[in-house]
């Protein structure tokens, strides 16, 4: 088990213990006087029109698959700026190459104006 | 062992003791600063047991009790179980954290070298983006759980926001590996206690200035806060994605995010400004250049690094507030059209160019 | 209303139907919009008012002229001066009555700081609402040194009530000239930092450029008026085109816009805050002596010593409280330049002590009407620069 | 690593594997499926592979899922399906399945040394050494992602951007 | 062109027999038309180029009660290229308080004219969307009659179900 790693969970257990802290202060604390209508969903003074749950548009899934992509170019990246100087000459083409492929496909989405948002 | 995880835990207790305190310090920048910027008095109201005297640190204490005095309201068509987990996946990313920040260089005590970082990982800067791309699931699930069309649409812009500008962050911070070749945040801070030239601390900014730039801005969207805070932007969204949320757990929302603005001034400070570094500060004492030197025991340079740090995340914490109270919100489009056709293109560059420059550097070398 | 021109959904995309307002935070002034979005698109958008609606035209037929004078305020309550000076022109035109020369001076200073505050307060809060906070207090806090003006002419800041027919309730205080120069000059002060904060600010730019635009031939056709017409090019403006009050006096441009977006709003309404002040500068150079009521008994009150002491004073006081001044059976139409544009009485009298019909044009009913046709195909957040432009004051377009 | 930390982290990761596959709502399987990810990250970081494990929570946790949330977001898929009751087909999967698992797990124990594992070579894990194995040994499976990155841009924006 | 000019110009503009009479009272113009003939009369007011009537200022009704016709619809016109105004009124009687709509001539009409049927119950004949605009829909009466009680009691009214609204028209 690797010991530098127990302060990691340290630091999780704190941070959930604020959080538990807050919730446990806010249940006793807090009055608890449900009623339908403060419960109702806020719908700047409308009664509530149905659940909110529905379609979404296409766009949004456009923006995370986009992400992913960069995502995993990028992770690509860190372990080649680690070893980079070792690397030399040879790592700066290997990366270009990389970056190069990736930047054709970040031009294609531009000019397909798959980054338009309006 | 037992001795190892007491210190451990005292360590991150310590890092997280510092990035809560100063959070408050945010707080109160965030009240005080804004009120001075608009010719107001500010918050100033606040008495406990009829003592005013101390102002704003009443307020401090009066704020997040009265949060939890409120009634926590959980709608009723609301997923309860996400509408609970939503504010925790918010903030306990956000503080866990800190534990990779280092806040001094070594303390020498009773015998042991204790390195002055909560969890000394090698892969800190990754993980740093870790917990960054953990936040968005806070997001995500308080406006999906919330069942509000409000919420909904704040949730949706704010993880689409976060993880575009995540993007641009994890590019920013390559140039800063390129530059150090570690991932471990304590290297990097050591790293920039060099002096170039014999006088110039040679901290991050003079190497990665773009990088810095793309950082700060892709570290305020993450926070969400103005101009950036359209998942929340109370004229457009009424609330965005905590609509439905009040007392303790709107009290959390609004912690997460001011401890994220705590967590990208720190990171800013130790990625770019050289972290713990005080200038001509050694273990042993300071060396000026121009050949004085004077002996200092450990705890003294500790409690100095220690000073440095926080000042310095004060002073980009601070910043964060000020631009926070200057501009105005940009519009959905623009948000995305920066981050994917400015943000990311100069970043990808910028890794590029100083991939070129550090291997010309060494040429030279 | 029914859209005329509806943007297409595209077919990957999924309508969601979302109520803004009334209780919402941008809809200062209870308005709300029916949205159905694609996304953050704005497919279409049905403008619901009538949340502020409290019958002011059938409370103005209970009431002598007078009366109304209150109810005029709390029109348009971000320059209740300007309604005041417009009702009362419209009766006086009905009753065929002047004022006399240092009342319409008056009423020139008065009105013109009424303008500058409803600009202030739109602009302010259009500001405000961008998330540009710092520049929305500082311009609330311009408006504060109005107030204080508007407080020393009258007692009121808000419900002034300052307007009598022939003329004004009081004179302005001995120091008038120096207390304007003092609070001008903080006021152009703030002007110029918010100028700086936001005029060239790129999200600012970005935010306004190109939103809500509307042709001129369009915003002719909605009736649009002030600013909002202004902006499109069309320099039309009442105190030039049919001056009243004196207004022919003064030296003043008439600022206007090219492309009609909310850009040009602002910058005009930005830009008319200037020409105000020079309205106000001049005019209280050129502050004649003399009377600030006309002398006309069948409208004006007798000054409060003959009401004391004589029994004709006394018995035309009754009269004219009780009774109501007897305005000439009649109709007319009188348009002035309000703070969002032709602010318009038309007023039909039987010849009683009452209006029979008080009809107001608010400016700001006809750019709400508009306000569909500028948002369609725009997003979300642009309903919010949109509407702030308009300059929607709820007892205005209420009424 | 001790064997009841092992244990007790195992029987979470199934857990919440579990509760991904068996759960009624795609949310909360998405939710579920963020658990697990962490977890064996955990794991990874256990094996000393600590690169892999941060980049577990990164791409996996941080983005994918992302991805599935937006996906069961986007087609509504927020509501309770039925699940398919279990009939013959699935009791014969799982049977099936079960027993390939088994034999499988015997054939890699079969292969373990049967007393200690080697020492790791210094600097095992750490980001150095993955990084001189990737961008040597692995320069063209590593160039070919790119290309599978561009494929999958492609892929997306055609996806997104169909009429009709 | 004064006002007196102007309503010279009017006979030979308007259709025949759309004009009834016309006068200026106070210094401002007005011209009374034809109801029939009102909608042709004012959109040759708005195109005509010596006249160019190309803004509809404001639109509203007058309540003669005990008159006849009872009411009175009157149209505020404004040419900004001229810079003359002419005030149209058309008298509308009580047992059919019906005008042809103006919305397609000025759009300004579209809202003026939902006001106009909200406050007096005059309906117009073409508009596009003639529902209250001021007043909610299950409201009784029209307020600005005169004969409208000052004290009236409005029914309660039962709270909507938002989706069956008319002006959210279901996909």
């Amino acid at each position: 088990m690797k010991f530098q790693y127990v302060p990691v969970l340290i630091a999780f257990g704190l941070g959930g213990l604020v959080a538990a802290v807050f919730v446990a202060a806010g249940m006793f604390l807090g009055p608890r006087r449900p009623s339908p209508v403060k419960e109702a969903a806020f719908e700047c003074g409308n009664p509530p029109s149905g659940p909110a749950w529905g379609r979404f548009s296409v766009k949004f899934y456009l923006t995370a698959i986009l992400f992913i992509v960069f995502d995993v170019e990028v992770v690509f990246m860190y372990p080649w700026a680690v070893l980079f100087r070792p690397l030399g000459v040879f790592g700066l083409v290997e990366m270009s190459v990389f970056v190069l492929v990736l930047t054709v496909g970040l031009v294609y989405v531009w000019r397909k104006g798959a980054l338009e948002w309006d | 062992m037992p001795a190892d995880v007491a210190i451990a835990t005292a360590k991150v207790l310590f890092a997280l003791f510092l990035a809560l305190q100063i959070m408050g310090l945010g707080v109160f920048f965030e009240r005080k600063v804004s009120a001075l910027i608009q010719d107001r008095i500010g918050a100033n109201r606040a008495a406990i047991f009829g003592f005013a005297g101390l102002g704003l640190v009443n307020t401090l204490i009066a704020d997040p009790i009265k949060f939890l005095l409120k009634e926590d309201i959980t709608p009723a068509q609301s997923d309860r179980l996400l509408h609970f987990i939503a504010p925790c996946a918010s903030l306990v990313p956000a503080l866990a954290t800190f534990a990779v920040v280092p806040f001094g260089d070594v303390l020498a005590l009773g015998g042991r070298l204790i390195n002055l970082q909560g969890a000394e990982l090698n892969v800190g800067l990754l993980f740093v983006l870790a917990m960054a791309s953990l936040g968005v699931y806070g997001v995500v699930l308080a406006g999906w759980a919330s069942n509000n069309r409000w919420s909904l649409l704040g949730g949706i812009r704010g993880s689409a926001q976060m993880i575009s500008y995540e993007v641009a962050m994890g590019l920013a911070l390559i140039g800063v590996v390129l530059t150090y070749n570690t991932l471990d945040l304590q290297e990097i801070a050591r790293a920039q206690g060099r002096l170039l030239w014999g006088w110039l601390p040679a901290w991050g900014i003079l190497y990665q200035p773009l990088a810095f730039v793309v950082f700060l801005v892709a570290g305020i969207a993450e926070s969400k806060r103005i101009p950036f805070d359209l998942p929340e932007s109370e004229s457009e969204l009424v609330s965005g994605y905590f609509t439905e949320y009040s007392g303790a757990k709107h009290l959390m929302f609004m912690m997460s995010d001011f401890v994220e603005v705590v967590l990208v001034a720190a990171l800013v400070t130790t990625l770019f400004f050289g972290g713990w570094q005080v200038p001509y500060l050694a273990r042993d004492g300071f060396h000026f250049p121009w050949g004085t030197a004077v002996a200092l025991p450990s705890l003294v340079v500790a409690l100095l690094q220690v000073t440095a740090f926080a000042l310095k995340v004060i002073a980009f914490t601070w910043l964060q507030i000020v631009i926070r109270w200057t501009l105005p919100r940009f519009r959905y489009d623009q948000l995305m059209r920066l981050g994917w056709k400015g943000l990311l293109p100069v970043s990808l560059a910028n890794v590029m160019v100083s991939a070129l420059l550090v291997l010309l550097a060494g040429r030279g070398a | 209303m029914t859209p005329q021109r509806f943007v297409e959904a595209e077919p990957t995309s999924e309508v969601m139907a979302l109520q803004m307002g009334p209780s919402h935070p941008a809809s200062h002034g209870t308005v709300k919009f029916n949205l159905r979005l694609d996304g953050e698109t704005i497919i279409d958008v049905d403008v619901e008012i009538g949340y502020l609606h409290r019958g002011f035209e059938k409370m103005c037929e209970q009431g002598t002229w007078n009366h109304v004078f209150p109810y005029a305020d709390r029109l348009n309550y971000a320059s209740p001066l300007l309604n005041n000076v417009g009702f009362a022109l419209a009766v006086e035109k009905l009753a065929g009555l002047t004022a006399p020369e240092r009342a319409q001076y008056i009423r020139v200073i008065g009105g013109e700081i009424s303008r500058i505050t409803d600009h202030l307060t739109c602009l302010g809060m259009a500001a405000n609402e961008l998330g540009a906070i710092s520049a929305g207090f500082y311009m609330l806090e311009a408006r504060e040194f109005l107030y204080d003006l508007v407080e020393a002419i009258c007692g009121a800041r808000l419900t002034v009530t300052y307007c009598r027919l022939g003329g004004v309730m009081t004179d302005l205080p001995a120091d008038m000239t120096e207390r304007t120069r003092v609070a001008l000059k903080h006021v152009r002060d703030i002007l110029g930092d918010c100028d700086r904060l936001l005029s060239r600010n790129r999200i600012f730019v970005d935010r306004m450029v190109g939103i809500g635009k509307l042709p001129s031939a369009d915003a002719v056709s909605w009736g649009l008026t002030g600013p909002l017409l202004r902006a499109t090019g069309v320099p039309y403006d009442v105190r030039k085109a049919e001056p009243y009050l004196v207004y022919d006096r003064m030296d003043f441009e008439i600022p206007t816009g090219t492309t009609g977006d909310n850009y040009d709003r602002f910058m005009v309404r930005f830009a008319e805050m200037e020409q105000s002040m020079r309205i106000i500068d001049q005019a209280l150079a050129q502050l004649p002596p003399g009377p600030i009521l006309a002398d006309d008994p069948r409208f004006v009150l007798p000054p409060k010593e003959q009401v004391y002491t004589t029994i004709e004073g006394l018995m035309n006081h009754f009269k004219l409280v009780m009774e109501g001044q007897k305005v000439p059976a009649g109709e007319v139409y009188v348009a002035t330049e309000g703070g969002n544009g032709e602010l318009g009485f038309y007023l039909v009298s039987d010849g009683s002590g009452r209006p029979y019909r008080v009809r107001v044009r608010p400016p700001c009913f006809y750019g709400m009407a508009a306000l569909g046709d500028m948002l369609r195909g725009h997003m979300i957040a642009d309903i919010i620069t949109t509407f702030g432009q308009i300059n929607m004051i709820g007892g205005e377009c209420d009424h | 690593m001790t064997a009841p930390v092992f244990l007790l982290l195992a029987v979470l990761v199934v857990a919440a594997a579990l509760t991904v596959v068996a759960h009624p709502s795609p949310v909360y399987s998405a939710c579920a499926l963020v658990v697990t990810l962490f977890l064996l990250s955990v794991f990874f970081v256990a094996l000393d592979a600590q690169l892999v494990a941060v980049l577990q929570v990164i791409v996996y946790a941080g983005a994918i899922v992302v991805l599935f949330l937006f996906v069961i977001m986007l087609l509504n898929l927020t509501q309770p399906e039925s699940r398919p009751t279990a009939g013959v087909p699935v009791v014969a999967v799982a049977v099936g399945g079960g027993i390939g698992i088994a034999a499988l797990v015997a054939a890699a124990l079969r292969r373990v040394p049967p007393a200690g594992a080697p020492a790791l070579p210094e600097g095992f894990g750490d980001t150095a050494a993955l990084a001189r194995r990737l961008f040597t040994a692995y320069v063209l499976p590593f160039e070919l992602t790119s290309v599978l990155l561009l494929v999958a841009i492609v892929g997306a924006v055609g996806l997104a951007s169909r009429k009709g | 062109m004064t006002q007196a000019e102007l309503l010279e110009r009017l006979p030979s503009i308007l259709p025949a027999g759309a004009l009834r009479s016309s006068d200026v009272v106070r210094g401002q113009a007005v011209a009374d038309l034809e109801r029939t003939l009102m909608r042709d009369a004012l959109a040759a007011l708005r195109d005509h180029p010596d006249v160019r009537l190309e803004m509809l200022s404001d639109l509203t009704a007058v309540d003669y009660l005990g008159r006849v016709p009872r009411f009175e619809v009157v149209y505020q016109l404004y040419s900004i290229a001229r810079n003359h105004r002419l005030r149209v009124k058309v008298a509308v009687p009580e047992e059919d308080p019906v005008v042809s709509s103006v919305s397609s001539l000025w759009k300004s009409a579209i809202w003026a004219e939902r006001e106009t049927w909200d406050m007096f119950g005059i309906r117009f004949t073409g508009h596009p969307d003639l529902r209250r605009i001021l007043m909610y829909p299950e409201f009784e009466g029209y307020p600005l009659r005169k004969d409208y009680p000052l004290l009236r009691r409005q029914p309660l009214v039962a709270e909507r179900d938002p989706l069956e609204r008319p002006w959210f028209p279901r996909p």
